[in-house]
């Protein structure tokens, strides 16, 4: 057991996965020599070699698409691009052939491949660096996608991640790639994809979050305690394939549920959680589900950037506002 | 002031002796025999046996034979959408002569003979374009990506792939192609970048049919042509006739060889002409003349390459009888295509992922429900 | 008064406005000589001119980023773009750029541009020319996101979408492309974005849908008919701003949504409909609100096709099962 | 064979005469006075009297003292990230002598000096680095867009706007910026073809500062410099030392009567040097030595101009005095930032469209009822 940030955790994890299995190799700008802007990568070239853990030219699609080839072809790449708001020059790459070799070819080709990068805000970041695109990839047929809330997660999850013979999109919450530390095992572990982890049993309302925003959340429950509400919060931790049966299970003790997450509400994850709301458990509902999301707008600037992240007692006064309905 | 320049640069001449001799800044261009089969470079002829050289015609006439019969299925409503490669036969046969099993073919969508030629077979092929993806699951092919339709985005592929030959430390090539059109893509230029930088083995192929659907080649650049790209990423680039099978081996043979002898990439635009239509629902007389079209017919790579071993001498078959072995066997394969099982339901799903969520599970077998409401009503 | 197709109808209206407005210009792969794949721009170059009707070379985020840098110097640039599948090597121009112009440069600068692409499945196309990719546009803060079902509305939204000052989303259903004949207004006019069409009422289930599965929709209620289920068909025409208020009404008055579209089901613009449904008539909703949508895969090859695509007895099988829920 | 070429087609070196004589090909380089101010090119030194040739110098000092002092700022936790222009002072006020108020400036984010030489306040500068929006919507410059992050993307703006110059038949010529990392990615060719074919008025400048954050751009490409990519789209290009004003501002004349005479695109390398970090969340220490910026201090381009103004005897200035001077300025425009209005909720959603939907105003009107339950919670 080491205690670890999320930062070293991923960290952590490459370096086991590194170790374990020649054909893992690790690359995206400045993730080599510097061991990438945040540092998640550091100190692993000079362990691992020039071209196991490498620096790239600037260019996403190149980065995304030359590890599908790679995948392709023996190796089991984790490409890092920088930020959340990057990531779109490489769509192309991603949903047209990363996410679709494997259909493409009926099974002759499998994509195991990894695509990590840090997202969403609170880190008074210039544009582009604070989005949370997680409902554009969920979308994508082909893709699965992640996301930790922690650091043993974050390191579990991303084990699984790199194992696994599906391409993956595994979102890193920026926020509090430092801010949270945590005692995790220094061995091999992995965590399943697909499964949500019920993180406080409750009974009078269902809270769904993840990544950076569990925090938030947490924050939200002592308040929520204080007034004598009972909440059960679930982490996602995959969006896609979404867990619907913890979700629904969870619905039909509390009877509501309240969603939060950064990204902007209209078209979201939120969204989808609440048709699996209805989907699974309509008979259950005793509130309307309750989406506490970003605005339909681009992340702020630093300056207007706090009325627009989703604090504790806003996530609170909405809880209150379902309990009461 | 360039201290820190610490990789060392390709000069976009630098390596095998034909990209020297022919400048694309010059708009040099590779050509070895002329329009009526005459060899007008005695020097760069390759040493091909004569059996060689035929089998080569024949292969040429196998895929254009498959091509015209292709289009017409597809007229006949027996098969889908389809780009013919009528006209570009000499490229990718000539390239069929030098790949070997385990090399890499990174195919645009317009490589129907080159793909046969590594092992794909015309009914897989076939059965793609009457709407079955079990058709890009090759079963003798091997190393044969499937067709990539995103415009020039399958040239990243293969660039990709070099990096795990290099990696893995084999000797495999990657062989991706690319029409004139798709030069105009960032990907383009993102995989030659990416390429030179890690010196990958890949022989990309412009094959420059002179459209990119009703858009012709001259409006897709300033450029003076298309092989002089390669400056641009340090990679050594070449113009050579496409519809010359001799310069078009000589071409991938030297390409090959620098390759496989870890030199890093190079680029060759191979000139030619869509002597068809762009896909079986494009009309070319919409935007090119007939006059152009009889220009070009002149350069048919097939006529030229024949009228060489004719006068050679070496030619000693039935064309005509040829012909219609060959139709017989494209006919058979177009039927094993036709009496492929049906597409079932299953097949919709089981391929998205390796391992399946439990969500397309539910999807298929809430259709299926639909289904069994549907039969119970009839 | 003129018969007119979809296809027509945008050749209409393209063809008024270039009259009427020397500022606007239409350019696309093929757009030009040859009008489109789809000859949607036919016959426009020779009225108006190669600088003002033209091909461009290969190359999607130079399309829609030149676009926008007309449309910031006094352009109002109409661009098209092939297919559906082919939107997303232009995906970070329209993410990151044309969207946000606006914002980013506090109103300084207006983005008056229209992107259309034909979209959908049900032609027995190739790999990625069958997409319908609107959650994905629809969930961009900043862009507007329009899809009509008929020729008329095809004329008069498309008018509405050129003359609107910012960014347009217009996705042509290009299944129904020459499906439709109706008498349409040779005259310039204009339907308002962000509005719903209620197309027919009923009173027993609200149905919404868009684009070419309207008509499917309209065979299904032939069916329901039958069997004695009134259906109130509503038209989305806009996906974003999406119509919250005439669905709302609906279903305050039915008790009970299906939803019709052909992307793929998870975090879809049907996840948003049902999140709509919730917020909007909670205690209004008799029934599940239901999505009647496309796999959570590929569009398959013709072979498969139609077993993705969906049918008006499907839409009926699910319209029955809601009713007698 | 290549009958159909009807766009003519720019040679890589047909026009102005500069891009003549310095051939990136050969990777040749355009430089006029030496790092001891000497002039070392006499024939090319350009006709500037000494007024200009002085206010361009105290641009740069300004520029310079404006951009130590956004660091101090950010160190002292009063700006966010800032991204120093430290060293490349000499292109953009270079380019600010040229650029006219109705050409177009398309920066991508380091060219805080072009941007105040086109009339962009420091003000707004500070504001926009303090995280407020409103500082790119400047008061007084015209045809300025907002700085661009998405790497290489506004080159493709300015190819756009180019367009709109031409179609509306005005004289009007587009600066866009780049840097060395920005070559890479596929909108820089994109946006260099289109122009290309388009020939729009535009001048492409690629800010060589030798490093795309902490990687230098050795790794970036293979090509032999940067200037030599104008090749692959048929643009002349030419690679100009950086950091010598005189050499930059000849570059820019001619490449600049180029585009307004209507013989389109440029393509600029600049060779420079990024003294300072890449932002201020950066430590150069990572990936580069002392030596390495020693050795590249000695080209500085303040000093350079300095020591040829100083030994040509024209220099009456006090520099400390002007310096106070300037830093006062600096202070009182930050100052103004400081207390600009603080940030209304209505910032966060005026914005987005110019036609608002409802949705945005719920949402805001949403948010305001949180506000009151908070307040009324006091
Ligand atoms: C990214 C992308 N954009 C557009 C298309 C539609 N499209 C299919 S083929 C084609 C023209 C290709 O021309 P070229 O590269 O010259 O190849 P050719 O068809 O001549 O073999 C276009 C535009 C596509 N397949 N992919
Ligand atoms: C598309 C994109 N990818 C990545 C980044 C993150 N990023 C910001 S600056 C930078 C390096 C840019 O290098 P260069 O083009 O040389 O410009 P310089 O910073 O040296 O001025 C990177 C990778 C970005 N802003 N945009
Ligand atoms: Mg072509
Ligand atoms: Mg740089």
């Amino acid at each position: 057991m080491s205690v670890m940030t999320i930062v070293q955790a991923i960290n952590n994890a490459l370096d086991i996965m590194l170790e374990e299995d020649k054909s893992v190799v690790v690359y995206g700008e400045d993730s080599g020599r510097e061991g990438g802007v945040f540092r998640v990568t550091e100190g692993l070239q000079k362990k691992y070699g020039v071209e196991r853990v490498f620096d790239s030219p600037l260019a996403e699609s190149a980065i995304v698409g030359t590890g599908l080839g790679m995948a392709l072809s023996g190796l089991r790449p984790v490409v890092e691009l920088q930020f959340d708001g990057f990531t779109y020059p490489a769509f192309n790459q991603i949903i047209s052939n990363v996410s679709r070799m494997h259909n493409r070819s009926r099974g002759m080709y499998k994509v195991p491949m990894v695509i990590r990068f840090p997202y969403g805000g609170g880190i008074n970041a210039l544009e582009h660096h604070s989005e949370s695109p997680e409902a554009l990839y969920a979308h994508i047929p082909g893709l699965k996608v992640v996301i930790p809330s922690s650091p043993h997660d974050a390191k579990g999850l991303l084990i699984s991640c790199i194992e696994s013979d599906d391409p993956v999109i595994y979102m890193e919450p920026k926020r509090i790639y430092r801010a949270i530390k945590q005692e995790v095992s220094d061995d091999k572990f992995s965590i399943p994809l697909g499964k949500a982890k019920v993180l406080t049993e409750g009974s009078d309302v269902t809270v769904v979050a993840f990544g950076a925003m569990i925090r938030e959340c947490q924050k939200a429950m002592v308040m929520a305690k204080e007034a004598g509400i009972s909440v059960e919060l679930i982490d996602l931790r995959t969006i896609y394939p979404i867990d619907k049966e913890t979700i629904a299970e969870s619905i039909k003790k509390t009877g509501r549920i309240v969603i939060v997450a950064e990204a902007p509400e209209s078209f979201s994850v939120g969204a989808e959680l609440m048709a699996i709301a209805n989907e699974e458990a309509f008979l259950y509902l005793e509130a309307p589900p309750k989406r506490v999301m970003g605005f339909d707008t681009i992340v702020p600037l630093a300056k207007g950037e706090p009325m627009y992240m989703i604090t504790p007692d806003r996530i609170f006064y909405e809880i209150e506002r379902t309990v009461k309905y | 002031m360039d201290n820190i320049k610490t990789i060392e640069k390709i000069a976009y001449k630098q390596p095998a002796v034909i990209f020297n001799e022919f400048d694309p800044l010059k708009d040099e261009i590779l050509r070895i025999i002329d329009n009526d089969g005459h060899v007008i470079n005695e020097e760069l002829f390759p040493e091909l046996d004569d059996e060689t050289v035929i089998k080569a015609y024949k292969s040429m006439l196998f895929a254009r034979v498959a091509d015209d019969m292709a289009v017409s299925f597809q007229r006949q409503g027996r098969m889908y959408t389809y780009p013919p490669i009528n006209g570009q036969e000499a490229i990718q046969i000539a390239a069929g002569l030098i790949i070997r099993e385990d090399d890499w073919l990174v195919p645009a969508f317009r490589e129907m003979a080159i793909m046969l030629a590594k092992g794909v077979t015309l009914r897989e092929i076939f059965l793609y374009y009457m709407g079955n993806e079990q058709g890009s699951n090759f079963s003798k092919a091997k190393h044969v990506l499937p067709i990539c339709v995103p415009i020039a985005s399958q040239l990243i592929h293969a660039t990709g792939i070099g990096y795990s030959i290099n990696y893995q430390k084999k000797d495999e090539v990657v062989f991706p192609y690319v029409g004139d059109g798709g030069t105009s893509e960032g990907d383009f230029s993102e995989a030659l970048n990416f390429a030179g930088v890690w010196k990958v083995p890949v022989i990309f192929t412009i094959q420059n049919n002179q459209y990119a659907i009703s858009f012709p080649v001259s409006g897709q650049t300033r450029s003076v042509n298309l092989a002089v790209k390669a400056v641009a990423f340090g990679l050594p680039g070449i113009k050579v006739d496409g519809n010359d099978f001799f310069a078009m081996y000589v071409a991938y043979k030297q390409a090959f060889d620098h390759a496989r002898a870890g030199k890093g990439p190079v680029l060759i635009e191979a000139l030619t002409y869509r002597k068809g239509a762009h896909t079986t629902s494009d009309d070319p007389s919409k935007y090119r003349t007939k006059e152009e079209e009889m220009e070009w017919d002149k350069t048919d790579p097939l006529q030229r390459l024949k009228k060489y071993i004719v006068r050679k001498g070496i030619w000693k078959e039935d064309e005509e009888k040829l012909i219609e072995e060959y139709k017989l066997e494209v006919e058979k394969q177009f039927t094993e295509a036709e009496n492929f099982t049906p597409y079932p339901l299953e097949d919709v799903f089981q391929f998205m992922y390796v391992d399946t969520p439990d969500v397309l599970n539910i999807q298929k077998e809430d259709y299926k429900l639909y289904q069994n409401w549907k039969e119970s009503r009839k």
